[in-house]
C-alpha cells in the first residue's frame, strides 16, 4: 500500500520523517520530493558518504597530467628557442596543467552529478512527473505518477 | 492551426541549420578548392615522360637541366625538344603541336603540378645535390602517361623527411 | 493533486509567480531595448568584417600602440565577469545570505561578460582566419602553439572560465527550471522540463545537487583570483614600462571585482524595478554590496599610490618617466576622470544613506564602469605611447571602428542580458524559498 | 535578437571567413616555358650583377643592378668605383623606382588645345622636323637645352646641333659651382671644380659645402669622411648660415650669418697668410680687405674665441684645406669666397695637393642662371624657333620673377625630353619620353679620367627613347648619313677608345679609368691682385631671413617623383612627407608657433604658407626651407656668377593661425638621458647578466652586427637599401600621420647635445634573449640555430604582442595589404615572402643574402668567410659604418669590434643582449 504526505512547511516535514523513521519504517522505501534543499533529511536518512568526490579528484588530476604532458610533449616534439628560454620552461607549463585541472575537475564532478543523481531522468520528464511546490514524503511502492 | 505553427517553426528552424550547413558545405568546398589544384591537369600537349624518362631512359636533368644549378628545375626550353624531335618521331601529333610552336615562336604554357605556396622557398639544387631522389617529391614520373601530384606537398610532409633524414628543422630554412 | 500545485496563495507560490511573472508577453518598450541592442550588436560585427578584409589600419592603431580599444574592451570585459563568480561562488562558500539576491544574474552577467570578453582577442588578431593557430590540435603542420606565451595561458584561462561559469549558471538553474516546466503550459514548459533535464527534487538529488554545487564553487573560487591574474600577466609578464610589475595580478582582480560589482549594481537596480523584484532584492541587499565596492575601491586607490609611488622612488628612468606620462602627459584627462570615478566618488559609500541611496548607487555604478574602462585604457595605451625608445614614442587616437565595435560590445552584452531576463527565472527561487 | 539580425549576424561572419579565403595571392599555377634556353650564365631563379652608373644626380657613382629573373630589383653600388667606392646614397639606391615608377612618361605626347594626346615618334619627328625647317626659313634660331651632359652623349649632341643648325646653351644644373670654377678660372686659369681631397687634410675647414648632401660628389665625400675618422689629431670645422647634415658630423659647426664669408675668409687669409706654405705677393696681401678679429667676429657672429681657434687650427696643420661652395658661394659674394678660399688653398699648401686640378670634376659644359636669362631674354625677343629642353627643369629653377614659363611661349615649337611630367615638361608642346638608363646604352664623364657604362639591363618598360636615339634619328630623317642607332655609335666610340682588354674591363666592372695629364696649377697674382683691389664686402645678411638648402633626399628637387624617398625622413627633422620649413625654438617662441603651424614666408611679391618644424640648433632669425620643397625659385641669380641666391634677406614672417598636420616621425627629439647613444664619460659599468638556466648556444654561425656611430652621417642610405631589398612598403603620407611607417631600419637622431645632433641607425637587434620571441603564442617569432631572430611571416596571426615587447621598437606592421602598383611590383625582391595584411614584419638580418652566401660556401664545400655575407644596408652605407659577420668567428671584423672599448649595446641593463653592437664616437677618457 502507499501513503502520501504533503506538507507546506519545512518543520512539519521534517517532523513527520523523523516520526517515520522511529516507527521503523526503510528508509529505502521512503520516496520524499522537496522543493528545496534541506541538509536535515540526509541526517535522519543516514545517507553514505557522497561519491561526488572522486569524479571531482578523478577530473582535477586528469586535467592537471594531461596539461603537463601536452606542454611538455609540445616543446619536445619541435624545440624552438624563445628569449633564451629553457625548452621545458615548467612555470608557464605549470599554469596550463592549474587550468586544465580546474576545467576538467568542473566538468568531472558536472558529469559525475548526472550520472549520480541519475539525470536527465526518463522518468522525471516523463508526462506528469513534476517538481513539487511543496514536500512530498511518499511510503510504500511505486506509484505511477 | 496549430498544427499549422508548428510547421511553420519547424521550417524556420530547419532553415536555420540549413542555412549553417550551407556555409560550413561552402566554406570546406573552398578549403579544398583553394589547397588542392588539379592532380593531373590536363597539358597542352601530351608529353609522356614514361616514353622519355622510362622507355628512353633520359635523365631526369636531360632536360630540367636546372634542377641541381638553380632553385628551380627549371622548364625545358623547346630548343631542347627541339633537338631530337627535328628528326625523331616528326609526324605523331603531339610534336606536330610542339613544331607548331616553335613555328609560331609562341611559348607552351604548361600547367603546373607541383605548386608550393608563395611563403615557402623550396630550392632544386640542394635538395638534388643532397642526394634526395627526384621521385620523392615527384613520384614515379617516368611511369606516368600524365603527370599528377602524388605527394601532398604540405608542410607536415616535408617536415617529416626533414626529421627523418637529419636537415634542418629551422623554420627560416624554408620560410622567409 | 494538480490543485495544490497550482495554488499560489503560499508563501513559496508567491516567489515563483513573482519570479516567473517576468517570462510573461513581452512589452513593447523591452523589444524596442532588444532591437536596439541587436542593432549594435550587428554593427560590432558588420565592423568586425571590415577590419579583417581591410586590415586593422581601420582602426587607430600605430606603431607604439598596438593594443587600444579593444584589448581595453577585452579586459573591460573580462573584468565585468568577476564578480558573477565572486558572488556566487565565493559568497557561497561564505555562505553571505545576500548573495541570493544577486546570484543568477551576477553568473548570468558572468557568462554574457565572458562570451563578450572572448571576441576581443579575435577581433584584434591580423589575421583572424588563422586563429586557429592559437588552438592545441595535432596539425599537419606538427607545430604547436608556444605555452610560454601569456596570451596562450589567456586562451585556456578564459575557456576554462567560460566553461566553469557556464556549468555552474546552468547547474544553479536546474531546479529553477523544473518550477519553470511546473508553472509554464505549452511548448514553453516542455522546453524548460527538457532543460532542467526531468529535475524531481527528489533526496539523492538534492544530495548530490548539493555536493556538485559546493565542488563547483570550489573549483570557481580559485578562477576568481587566477584568470584575471592571467590578463594582468599579458601585462606585466612583458617588459614594456608601466606594464612590468609585480602588483598587476592582485590589482588586476581587485579592479575586476570592483567593476564586476558596480555592473551587477548597475544591473539589478533597474531589473529589480522592472521585475517588481523588490521584495526579494532590498536595499539592505545593495548595502552590502556597496560595501563590497567601497572596499574593493580602497584597494585599487592602494595600489595607484603603490605604482605610481615605486615608480618614483625606483631608479628605473623609464618607469618614472612612464607614470610621470599617465599623470601629466597625453591622457591626462582620462587618467583624472580615472582618479575621480574609482577612487573619490566611491569614497560616498562610507556614508550609509548614499549607501542605501539607489539611485545614488545606479549612477555611481556607471561611473565606476567608466572610471575603470579608462583605467584599462589608460594602462594600455599610456603605457605603449611612451616605453623605451623616445624616437618611436606616439599618441593613439581612436577610430570610429574601434568605437563602433565598444558600443556594439555593450550592445551585444545587453542583448545578451536582456533575453536573459525574460527566458530565464532572474532570481533562484529554491534558495529564496530554502532562506526564508 | 530576433532571428533575422541572427542570420545577418552570421551571414557576415561566415562570410568574412568565406571572402578572406579566396584573398589569398593570385594562383600561380602556369609555367611558361623558354623557346630557347637563356643565355649562358643565365640561371632562371639565380641572381645576377649588372654593373652601370647611377644617373639619379651627375655625381655618376657606380651602380650595379642585381637581375632577378630579367627584372632589377636592388641596385647596389660598384665595389672600388674611383667616385663612389662602393657606396651608394639614398637617391641611387631609390633610382629603380625611377625605372619602375607608374607615372613615367610612357610614350611620345603632343598638347592639343592644353591637353596631351599620345602620339607615334614618326609624328614627333615630323613635327621637329617641320618646326625646324620654319624656323631656319623665318630667321628663327632653334636651341638646345640640356642638363649636364657628359662622355659620348656630350660629344654627340654638340655633332648633332651643329648638324641641325641648333644653338646649344650651356648645360643647365642648378648647382652648376659656377663661383668656384670662375674663381678657379681668375686664380689659376683652370675654370673647373675641383677633386678635393678631404681625408688627406688635418685641419678641414668647409664654409657653406655641403659635402655630405648634394656638393659634387656626397658619397666619395662620405668615403673620405669615413676615411678621416679612424685617424686620431683630425679636425673639421664646418660653417654654415643654417644647419645641415654635413654640419652636424663636422667636428665643430660655426653657424654665421651668410653673406659674411668673405668677411671670415678675408680674416682668415690676413691671418694666415704669413706663415703660408706658399707666399701670396705683398701686393695681393696688402690687396686685401682689412677685416680685423673684431671685424670679422661682429660680421660672422661667431665669437674671436671661435675664429681664433679656427686659425689656430688651421695655421698648426701639416695638411690644412679650407673648402668653400654651396650656399656660401651661392650669393652675393659667392665669388669673392671663392676667390678667398682658392687664395687660402694655394698659400696654406693644398691646391695641387687635397685640391687637384687633375682629375677634376667634369663641369666643362655646365653654365648658370645667367645663361637661362640670356635664353629668357632670346624668347622674350622672339628670336627662338624650336627649343628643346632635355634633362632640365628651367621652369622649376629659374627665379619667380623672370616669369620663364611665361617667355617660353616665344619658341615656336617647345619640346621636352625627360621621364616624368614636371615644372618645364608641362609647358612644352612635344614630350618625348627618355629611356630609363637601366633601359639604354651610354656613359658619362663624371671626372676627368672616369668613365662610367650605361648599359641596358631590362628592355625599355615604354614606348621611350634614348637621347642619342632621339638625335641620331632626327638627324637622319633630315637627311644626314648616320650611322645606326645609338648603340652602334657607342660602340664604335669606345672601340676606337679603348683596346679589348681596357672594354672588357669597361663591362665588367662598369667603369674605366683613363690617364690624364696633370695641368699645370700656377697662381694669376696680378689677376687675384686686381680682384681683391675692386672687392667691396657687402654687409652680411640680417635676419630674418631665408636660407634655401639642398635636399639630402631630393637634390634640386629631380628626384621628387620617387616617393620612397618621402617616405625615408629626412634626417635632421625626420620629416617625411610634405613641405616644412624649419624655424629655430626661440623664433617659434617668439612668434607664438607650435610645430605644424602654418607660417607666411614673403620676400616682396613671392610667398609661401608651409608648416613649422622646430629644428635644435638653428640660429635665431634662419628660416630653412629645402630647395625642393618650394613650388618655385623665390629668389635671384647672383649678377657675376649666375649662381641661385641661396640666402635671401628682407624675410616676412606671419602665423596663418592654421595648422597642417606634418608627419615627423620622432616622437622625442631627446634621448632622456636613456643612453641610446651613451655619454662616454658617464657610462656605467657592464650589466652582467644572471640567470637560473643555461644559455642557449649556437655552435655553427651567430651572426651579429657592428655600427659605428663615429662613422655613421645620417644619409639615410642604409634605410633606402633596406626598402629596396626586402620589399619594404612604401606606405604613404596617411600612413606616416598616423604613425605606421613600415621602415625596418631607421635613423634616430637626437639633440642631446648642445647645439649638435647624434644619429644611431635603429633595426632589429636580434636579441641573444630577445623578449618579443616568448611572447608570440604561435611561435611565429623564435630564435633560429644562427642566433637570428626570426619572424615566419605566414604563421603570424597578428597579435602584435611581439611589437609591444620589443624595446627597441623595431617590428612593423601590415595595416593594410600593401598594393605594389603596377610595374613597381617588377622591383620585388623574390627572395623573400610577400607580407599581407595582419602580419608583424622586421628585419631579417638579409636572411635571404645569409643563405645565398651560405648556398655558395656550400657548393664550394668550404664554410661561410669573413665578409661573404653583407646585408643591404651595410652594402650601400657609403662609410662603411655597418659591419656585419659572424661572432663565433673571432677573428671576424664584426667579432673584433665587438671586443672594441667603443662597443655597447643599447639598452643593456634590460638583458636583452642584443646581436648588433654599437661603437660610441669616443673612448672613455677621451675629449
Amino acid at each position: 500500500m502507499t501513503e502520501r504526505f504533503v506538507f507546506e512547511s519545512r518543520e512539519e516535514f521534517l517532523e513527520r520523517l523523523r516520526a517515520l523513521i522511529d516507527e521503523g519504517t526503510d528508509p529505502q522505501s521512503i520516496r520524499i520530493r522537496m522543493p528545496y534543499q534541506v541538509p536535515e533529511v540526509m541526517e535522519i536518512l543516514g545517507e553514505r558518504p557522497d561519491r561526488l568526490r572522486f569524479f571531482a579528484l578523478f577530473g582535477a588530476l586528469t586535467g592537471f597530467g594531461s596539461g603537463l604532458a601536452l606542454t611538455i610533449y609540445s616543446v619536445l616534439s619541435w624545440p624552438l628557442i624563445v628569449g633564451g628560454k629553457p625548452i621545458i620552461s615548467l612555470p608557464p607549463f605549470l599554469l596550463i596543467g592549474y587550468l586544465l585541472t580546474i576545467l576538467c575537475g568542473s566538468l568531472g564532478a558536472f558529469f559525475g552529478f548526472l550520472l549520480l543523481a541519475r539525470l536527465p531522468s526518463g522518468r522525471g520528464l516523463a508526462e506528469g512527473a513534476q517538481f513539487p511546490e511543496r514536500f512530498v514524503i511518499v511510503v510504500g511502492e511505486e506509484e505511477e505518477p | 492551426m496549430r498544427g499549422d505553427k508548428w510547421r511553420m517553426r519547424l521550417l524556420a528552424r530547419l532553415a536555420l541549420v540549413g542555412w549553417f550547413g550551407l556555409a560550413l558545405l561552402v566554406l570546406a568546398v573552398l578549403a579544398r578548392h583553394r589547397e588542392q589544384a588539379p592532380v593531373a591537369p590536363v597539358q597542352p600537349i601530351d608529353f609522356p615522360h614514361t616514353v622519355h624518362a622510362d622507355r628512353l631512359k633520359l635523365a631526369c636533368t636531360f632536360c630540367h637541366t636546372f634542377a641541381d644549378r638553380s632553385s628551380r628545375a627549371g622548364v625545358p626550353p623547346l630548343a631542347t625538344c627541339m633537338a631530337c624531335h627535328r628528326s625523331i618521331a616528326v609526324e605523331r601529333p603531339e610534336v606536330r603541336k610542339l613544331r607548331g610552336h616553335v613555328e609560331r615562336r609562341e611559348p607552351v604554357v604548361w600547367q603546373r603540378v607541383h605548386r608550393l605556396p608563395d611563403h615557402v622557398h623550396f630550392t632544386h639544387k640542394r635538395h638534388v645535390r643532397a642526394g634526395v631522389d627526384c621521385s620523392a617529391c615527384h613520384g614515379a614520373v617516368a611511369k606516368m602517361e600524365r603527370t599528377k601530384r602524388v605527394r601532398p606537398l604540405t608542410m607536415g610532409w616535408c617536415v617529416t623527411c626533414h626529421r627523418a633524414r637529419g636537415a634542418p628543422t629551422d623554420c627560416a630554412t624554408c620560410h622567409r | 493533486m494538480r490543485g495544490e500545485e497550482q495554488n499560489i496563495t503560499t508563501a513559496t507560490g508567491r516567489v515563483e509567480k513573482d519570479v516567473l511573472a517576468a517570462l510573461g508577453r513581452p512589452g513593447l518598450r523591452y523589444l524596442a531595448g532588444v532591437g536596439l541592442c541587436a542593432l549594435l550588436a550587428l554593427m560590432l560585427f558588420i565592423l568586425w568584417g571590415g577590419l579583417a578584409l581591410r586590415g586593422l589600419g581601420l582602426s587607430g592603431k600605430n606603431h607604439p600602440v598596438g593594443w587600444a580599444m579593444l584589448i581595453t574592451n577585452f579586459v573591460f570585459w573580462v573584468g565585468i565577469a568577476h564578480s558573477g563568480t565572486l558572488i556566487s561562488a565565493v559568497l557561497y562558500l561564505f555562505r553571505a545570505r545576500f548573495r541570493t539576491s544577486f546570484n543568477r544574474s551576477a553568473e548570468a552577467m558572468t557568462v554574457f561578460a565572458l562570451l563578450v570578453a572572448s571576441l576581443f582577442p579575435l577581433i584584434h588578431l591580423g589575421r583572424v582566419w588563422v586563429f586557429y593557430y592559437l588552438l592545441p590540435y595535432p596539425s599537419e603542420r606538427l607545430i604547436w602553439p608556444n605555452f610560454r606565451s601569456p596570451l596562450v595561458w589567456d586562451v585556456f584561462a578564459v575557456t576554462t572560465y567560460l566553461i566553469v561559469s557556464l556549468v555552474f549558471f546552468y547547474v544553479g538553474m536546474i531546479p529553477d527550471l523544473a518550477i519553470a516546466r511546473r508553472r509554464l503550459p505549452g511548448l514553453r514548459g516542455r522546453t524548460y522540463g527538457l532543460l532542467s533535464l526531468g529535475w524531481q527534487g527528489t533526496v539523492l538529488q538534492w544530495r548530490h545537487y548539493g555536493r556538485l554545487y559546493l565542488f563547483l564553487a570550489a573549483f570557481a573560487t580559485p578562477l576568481v583570483a587566477s584568470v584575471h591574474s592571467i590578463v594582468s600577466w599579458d601585462f606585466a609578464v612583458s617588459i614594456v614600462p608601466g606594464w612590468h610589475t609585480t602588483i598587476f595580478a592582485p590589482y588586476f582582480v581587485a579592479g575586476a571585482i570592483f567593476s564586476g560589482t558596480a555592473m551587477v549594481i548597475t544591473l539589478t537596480i533597474p531589473m529589480r524595478r522592472w521585475l517588481r523584484l523588490e521584495p526579494y532584492i532590498t536595499v539592505d541587499h545593495f548595502e552590502a554590496i556597496a560595501k563590497i565596492l567601497l572596499f574593493t575601491s580602497l584597494i585599487i586607490t592602494y595600489t595607484y599610490l603603490v605604482e605610481h609611488g615605486l615608480s618614483l622612488y625606483g631608479n628605473s628612468p623609464f618607469e618614472r618617466d612612464q607614470y610621470l606620462y599617465r599623470a601629466l602627459g597625453d591622457y591626462r584627462v582620462l587618467f583624472a576622470i580615472m582618479i575621480v570615478c574609482n577612487s573619490l566618488l566611491p569614497l560616498t559609500m562610507f556614508v550609509r544613506r548614499l549607501r542605501r541611496n539607489l539611485a545614488w548607487l545606479f549612477i555611481l555604478g556607471i561611473l565606476v564602469n567608466i572610471g575603470m574602462w579608462l583605467e584599462r585604457f589608460v594602462i594600455i595605451v599610456a603605457s605603449l605611447s611612451h616605453d623605451y625608445d623616445p624616437y618611436a614614442w606616439g599618441t593613439y587616437n581612436f577610430s570610429l571602428v574601434e568605437f563602433g565595435i565598444t558600443v556594439g560590445s555593450f550592445g551585444l552584452f545587453f542583448l545578451f542580458f536582456l533575453l536573459f531576463v525574460r527566458l530565464l527565472p532572474v532570481l533562484s527561487m529554491t534558495e529564496i524559498k530554502e532562506h526564508q | 535578437m530576433d532571428r533575422r539580425t541572427f542570420l545577418h549576424m552570421l551571414g557576415l561572419v561566415t562570410g568574412t571567413a568565406a571572402l578572406s579565403a579566396c584573398s589569398s595571392e593570385k594562383e600561380q599555377n602556369r609555367l611558361i616555358s623558354y623557346l630557347v634556353p637563356p643565355e649562358e650564365g643565365v640561371i632562371p631563379g639565380e641572381a645576377l650583377w649588372h654593373p652601370g652608373t647611377c644617373t639619379e644626380c651627375p655625381a655618376g657613382c657606380g651602380m650595379q643592378v642585381r637581375l632577378r629573373d630579367r627584372w632589377p630589383v636592388k641596385a647596389e653600388g660598384v665595389p672600388d668605383h674611383p667616385v663612389s667606392a662602393g657606396g651608394l646614397c639614398v637617391r641611387g639606391q631609390a633610382s629603380l623606382w625611377r625605372l619602375y615608377h607608374p607615372q613615367r612618361l610612357k610614350g611620345p605626347l603632343l598638347r592639343e588645345g592644353g591637353e596631351f594626346r599620345a602620339i607615334s615618334w614618326d609624328e614627333a619627328y615630323a613635327r621637329i622636323l617641320a618646326a625646324l625647317d620654319e624656323a631656319r626659313g623665318t630667321g628663327r634660331r632653334s636651341i638646345y637645352l640640356a642638363g649636364r651632359t657628359t662622355g659620348s652623349l656630350a660629344a654627340l649632341l654638340g655633332e648633332s646641333c651643329a648638324a641641325l643648325e641648333l644653338e646649344r646653351l650651356p648645360e643647365f644644373e642648378l648647382f652648376c659651382h659656377a663661383a668656384l670654377r670662375q674663381a678657379n678660372a681668375l686664380l689659376f686659369g683652370q675654370g673647373e671644380v675641383p677633386h678635393y681631397r678631404t681625408d688627406q687634410a688635418d685641419a678641414l675647414f668647409t664654409l657653406g659645402a655641403d659635402l655630405l648632401e648634394t656638393f659634387v660628389t656626397p658619397v666619395d665625400f662620405a668615403r673620405q669622411f669615413a676615411n678621416r675618422a679612424g685617424r686620431p689629431g683630425r679636425r673639421w670645422w664646418h660653417a654654415e648660415p643654417h644647419f645641415s647634415l654635413t654640419g652636424a658630423n663636422a667636428d665643430l659647426r660655426l653657424p654665421l650669418r651668410p653673406g659674411s664669408e668673405p668677411h671670415l675668409l678675408a680674416w682668415l687669409l690676413r691671418r694666415l697668410a704669413d706663415g703660408g706654405r706658399r707666399s701670396l705677393p705683398a701686393a695681393t696681401v696688402a690687396a686685401l680687405p682689412d677685416v680685423t678679429l673684431s671685424a670679422a667676429a661682429s660680421a660672422t657672429g661667431l665669437s674671436p674665441g671661435e675664429l681664433e681657434e679656427l686659425a689656430a687650427g688651421l695655421s698648426r696643420a701639416q695638411e690644412p684645406l679650407v673648402l668653400t661652395g654651396g650656399g656660401a658661394t651661392g650669393g652675393e659674394g659667392g665669388l669673392a669666397a671663392a676667390m678667398l678660399a682658392g687664395l687660402l688653398q694655394w698659400t696654406l699648401g693644398a691646391t695641387g695637393k687635397s685640391v687637384d686640378f687633375t682629375r677634376t670634376e667634369n663641369y666643362a659644359g655646365v653654365g648658370s642662371l645667367l645663361d637661362l636669362e640670356r635664353l629668357a631674354g632670346q624668347l622674350e625677343r622672339g628670336e627662338a624657333g624650336v627649343l628643346f629642353v632635355a634633362r632640365a627643369n628651367p621652369v622649376f629653377h629659374a627665379p619667380v620673377a623672370w616669369n620663364f614659363a611665361g617667355r617660353l611661349r616665344g619658341a615656336t615649337l617647345r619640346v621636352g625630353l625627360g621621364d616624368f611630367f614636371d615644372e618645364t615638361l608641362r609647358e612644352m608642346d612635344l614630350v618625348l619620353p627618355l629611356s630609363h638608363s637601366l633601359e639604354s646604352w651610354g656613359d658619362v664623364e663624371p671626372r676627368r679620367g672616369v668613365r662610367g657604362l650605361i648599359r641596358p639591363a631590362v628592355l625599355p618598360l615604354h614606348d621611350t627613347r634614348s637621347e642619342g636615339d632621339i638625335l641620331l634619328e632626327l638627324r637622319r630623317r633630315s637627311g644626314a648619313a648616320v650611322p645606326g642607332n645609338y648603340q652602334e655609335h657607342l660602340f664604335g666610340e669606345w672601340r676606337r677608345r679603348y683596346d679589348t682588354h681596357t672594354l672588357r674591363s669597361f663591362v665588367d666592372r662598369g667603369f674605366v679609368e683613363e690617364p690624364v695629364t696633370a695641368p699645370p696649377v700656377v697662381l694669376n697674382a696680378r689677376g687675384a691682385t686686381a680682384f681683391l683691389r675692386g672687392l667691396r664686402l657687402s654687409p652680411p645678411s640680417e635676419p630674418p631671413m631665408l636660407v634655401v638648402a639642398p635636399s639630402i633626399r631630393r637634390f634640386d628637387g629631380r628626384s621628387r617623383p620617387l616617393q620612397l624617398l618621402e617616405d625615408i625622413p629626412d634626417p635632421l627633422t625626420t620629416v617625411s612627407y610634405g613641405a616644412w620649413v624649419s624655424i629655430s625654438a626661440t623664433d617659434a617662441a617668439l612668434l607664438r608657433l607650435a610645430e605644424s603651424d602654418e607660417l607666411r614666408l614673403s620676400i616682396g611679391h613671392w610667398s609661401a604658407v608651409l608648416p613649422v618644424k622646430v629644428q635644435p640648433g638653428l640660429p635665431a632669425g634662419v628660416c630653412v626651407v629645402q630647395r625642393d620643397l618650394l613650388e618655385a625659385n623665390p629668389g635671384g641669380a647672383d649678377p657675376r656668377t649666375g649662381e641661385a641666391l641661396c640666402h635671401l634677406d628682407g624675410l616676412r614672417l606671419e602665423k596663418t593661425g592654421k595648422r597642417v598636420d606634418l608627419p615627423v616621425l620622432a616622437g622625442s627629439s631627446s634621448q632622456h638621458g636613456r643612453g641610446i647613444i651613451p655619454d662616454p664619460a658617464h657610462r656605467k659599468e657592464e650589466y652582467k647578466r644572471a640567470s637560473l638556466y643555461p644559455e642557449h648556444t649556437h655552435p655553427e654561425h651567430r651572426w651579429a652586427m657592428a655600427i659605428d656611430l663615429a662613422l655613421c652621417i645620417g644619409c639615410g642610405a642604409c634605410a633606402a637599401a633596406c626598402y629596396v631589398e626586402n620589399n619594404v612598403p612604401v606606405t604613404g603620407a596617411k600612413d606616416h600621420l598616423r604613425g605606421r611607417e613600415m621602415s625596418w631600419l631607421r635613423i634616430e637622431p637626437f639633440y642631446d647635445v648642445p647645439g649638435g645632433v647624434e644619429f644611431i641607425p635603429m633595426l632589429c637587434q636580434h636579441c641573444h634573449y630577445a623578449p618579443c620571441e616568448p611572447v608570440c603564442p604561435v611561435y611565429a617569432a623564435y630564435h633560429n640555430p644562427e642566433g637570428l631572430n626570426v619572424q615566419v611571416y605566414n604563421r603570424c596571426i597578428g597579435t602584435r604582442y611581439c611589437s609591444h615587447n620589443c624595446p627597441y621598437k623595431v617590428r612593423r606592421f601590415n595595416w593594410w595589404s600593401h598594393r605594389w602598383e603596377k610595374p613597381l611590383d617588377r622591383m620585388r625582391n623574390p627572395d623573400l615572402s610577400t607580407r599581407t595584411r595582419g602580419m608583424m614584419e622586421k628585419c631579417t638580418f638579409c636572411i635571404q643574402r645569409i643563405r645565398a652566401a651560405k648556398d655558395k660556401a656550400k657548393d664550394h664545400g668550404r664554410p661561410v668567410r669573413d665578409g661573404e655575407v653583407v646585408t643591404a644596408c651595410a652594402q650601400s652605407c657609403p662609410t662603411g659604418a655597418i659591419i656585419f659577420g659572424d661572432l663565433n668567428d673571432s677573428s671576424s671584423r664584426v667579432a673584433r669590434l665587438v671586443r672594441s672599448e667603443r662597443a655597447y649595446q643599447v639598452f643593456a641593463q634590460l638583458g636583452t643582449e642584443p646581436s648588433v653592437w654599437y661603437l660610441m664616437k669616443k673612448v672613455r677618457g677621451e675629449g
